[in-house]
């Protein structure tokens, strides 16, 4: 049994979703599960400012929803499992902010992929 | 008394749903992976498991963090999925085991085990693909859902998954009915999907890991949370589900089958079936 | 390093809050339970608190049997009060210490302590009455709520929360700010509302109870939940949050003050100081 | 630490809401809980039939909350911790329901209250 918390340390390219980042992103990522509901999502579509206003967002974090950049998203305390919802409801998946993220084009991308199993 | 059949280790990628959903399993992309699900099938019939106790991570569908579980033990008569937002058709009910269910909680509780139990549950894709890829035609036989929280760190260490899943399979090796128990451990392997290094996959560590899963999965227990980021990315620490899954085999495992392909979607996945040494 | 000045236990009946919105605290049946909040207070003043842990049970304010905690612990900037139903005026809203909470939920799931998070998180009587006893004007320190569960079994056992009280203790002295932290333990003592056992109080176990609380809290952990349920009623397992408060503080304690009361209400209503020794 | 869970025993007078009580009252407890909100009490009051139909309480609870009888709430899965906002919202306090439930009167319960402590 470890009787001490885990050292936070730095892996490259990669923010651990921990408390404080939980405090940053938590207006965001509530208005983000609330996308589980399609007339929710609708809401958000048909007026982005006044959904994002309705769940407090911070002008940081409706800059970056605005902006449609996934980094500068979890950069505002995002969590990816709730930007998946927000993301596939602007008709991005996985492999496009994968591709934004990392600078690729989406094809580079995948072939980064592919790479990884050879 | 009961007994655990076996046990499973299965990607949920969302990118499996889909393709299940527009029946694309044969297209060169997919089969690779979809090709493993029919050896799997046919050994599942073959040791008929009559209820599933499956280690899941809830993707935002039923837990948000305004009340974050650590551990979450299911006790409902059937299981929801919901519209996660993204697109994957909506699954039917599943059937639950309330019985085992509070078996399961009962031992859990007493053994220190800090529960949160839920007798209404939304499960999410990570539910519901398992289930769906192992029986297309509808699971009908009852489910006892444990959900591991990956997405808020920190994470329950190996180690305490790992004694999880071993007292799981204590209670159902305590329960007195004849049930035969199959258990998923569903998420992974290794995998990224946020920050600069979106895409992560690390080939070597996975298949370390599914090594010493199978022959010795305590010794896991020394890669720290934080070590399974890193090694594996930051949903790679879906593992857990597989960790909890094995120790609930309890000593030692036979392998039955193993397809790892890389890659579905952004994700290295993987099937492995094992089977208790008897 | 931050330290544990003190720990107070008491009672949160309902009633007490009735009578206080009604300022009835003079009034003959509730004066004796009343006046023993002013040298509680006085001990309060002198002991300089800025910050509060307070273990207390949620009465189905905040969680219900879908999503039911054993532990939780909140990391919430503030804490709402709200409507339960039964016409207790609201509250104004707490102020949260989310710094402690989280260097508090880090160190309890390092130790393996399977919690429940939550950044929002509605407080009921068992939270507010205490801070509305014990600092009449308001609290204005922020506070850190952590609730066991007591409405269904199986509740964790004497041991398990003597545990999650020494170990909150320890993460509060780990802590590198100077922050002075008052723990509370809300509930009890022995009382039964339900079934036809109700208006069951047992003072020859809750004395006996208060002593060994003070004196040797390790050797409660003889009692199982049930024996508690037996022997206090079935919600005087609200002793619970009295073995986490007393666990906090750790080694040896000075009983600063205790006040012990038959009846209020249904209850048997108790407020106690201890003071670690140096 | 225990390894077996506790076994249940009879406590008399004592039902303890454990996972059989709960399965057994969960619509019961649902709709209680509901009553957190005062437009959800208003609900009940205005059509008791319809607001235990729409949480689809079993005919035995429906009966057992029409009774206004505790034991019997209690009896068909009700846990005393959410019945609360059922029994104040009809007006009863917990006095009540103890003489209720152990046959006294009021004043002989609050009686037996004060004796406790003698
Ligand atoms: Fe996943
Ligand atoms: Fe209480």
């Amino acid at each position: 049994m470890m009787t001490e918390p885990q050292t936070p340390r730095a892996i490259s390219g990669t923010i651990v979703f921990d408390g404080a980042e939980a405090m940053k992103g938590y207006a965001l990522n509530k208005m983000c599960y609330s996308f589980n509901d399609a007339a929710n999502r609708a809401a958000f579509l048909a007026d982005e400012n006044g959904y994002c206003n309705r769940f407090n967002l911070s002008s940081g974090q409706i800059e970056a929803v605005k902006s449609r950049n996934a980094l500068s998203m979890i950069r505002a305390g995002g969590n990816i499992y709730y930007l998946a919802k927000l993301i596939g409801m602007l008709g991005l998946n996985v492999q496009d902010i994968g591709a934004q993220q990392t600078g690729l084009s989406v094809d580079d991308f995948k072939a980064k992929l592919l790479q990884a199993g050879l | 008394m009961a007994t655990i059949v076996g046990g499973i280790g299965v990607s949920h990628v969302p990118a499996l749903g889909l393709a299940m959903a527009k029946n694309m399993q044969a297209d060169p992309y997919w089969e690779p992976f979809f090709k493993g699900l029919a050896p799997a099938r046919a050994w599942i019939d073959s040791v008929r498991p009559d209820a599933v106790v499956i280690f899941y991570n809830d993707h935002g569908l039923n837990f948000f963090l305004d009340k974050m579980p650590t551990f979450a033990v299911g006790a409902a008569p059937a299981y929801l999925n919901a519209d996660e937002g993204w697109g994957l058709p909506v699954s039917a009910p599943f059937p639950g085991d309330p019985a085992l269910s509070w078996r399961i909680i009962n031992h859990l509780i007493a053994n220190e085990f800090d529960l949160t139990t839920c007798q209404e549950m939304l499960v999410d894709h990570a539910f519901a693909l398992p289930l769906k890829m192992l029986w297309p035609d509808g699971v009908t036989i009852p489910i006892v859902p444990v959900a591991i929280n990956t997405v808020q760190h920190p994470l329950p260490s190996i180690h305490r998954c790992f004694n999880l899943g071993r007292t799981i399979g204590e209670a159902i090796a305590a329960d007195p009915s004849d049930r035969r128990v199959l258990v998923i451990g569903s998420g992974g392997l290794s995998h990224q999907l946020d920050g600069e290094r979106a895409g992560f996959i690390n080939k070597a560590f996975d298949t370390a890991f599914l090594e010493e899963l199978v022959t010795q999965p305590e010794r896991l227990s020394r890669y720290s949370v934080l070590d399974v980021v890193e090694q594996a990315g930051t949903q790679g620490v879906e593992l857990l589900m597989w960790v909890a899954m094995r120790a609930a085999l309890g000593g030692p495992v036979r392998q039955v089958y193993q397809n790892y392909h890389i890659p579905i979607s952004n994700t290295a996945a993987c099937l492995l079936a094992l089977e208790p040494s008897r």
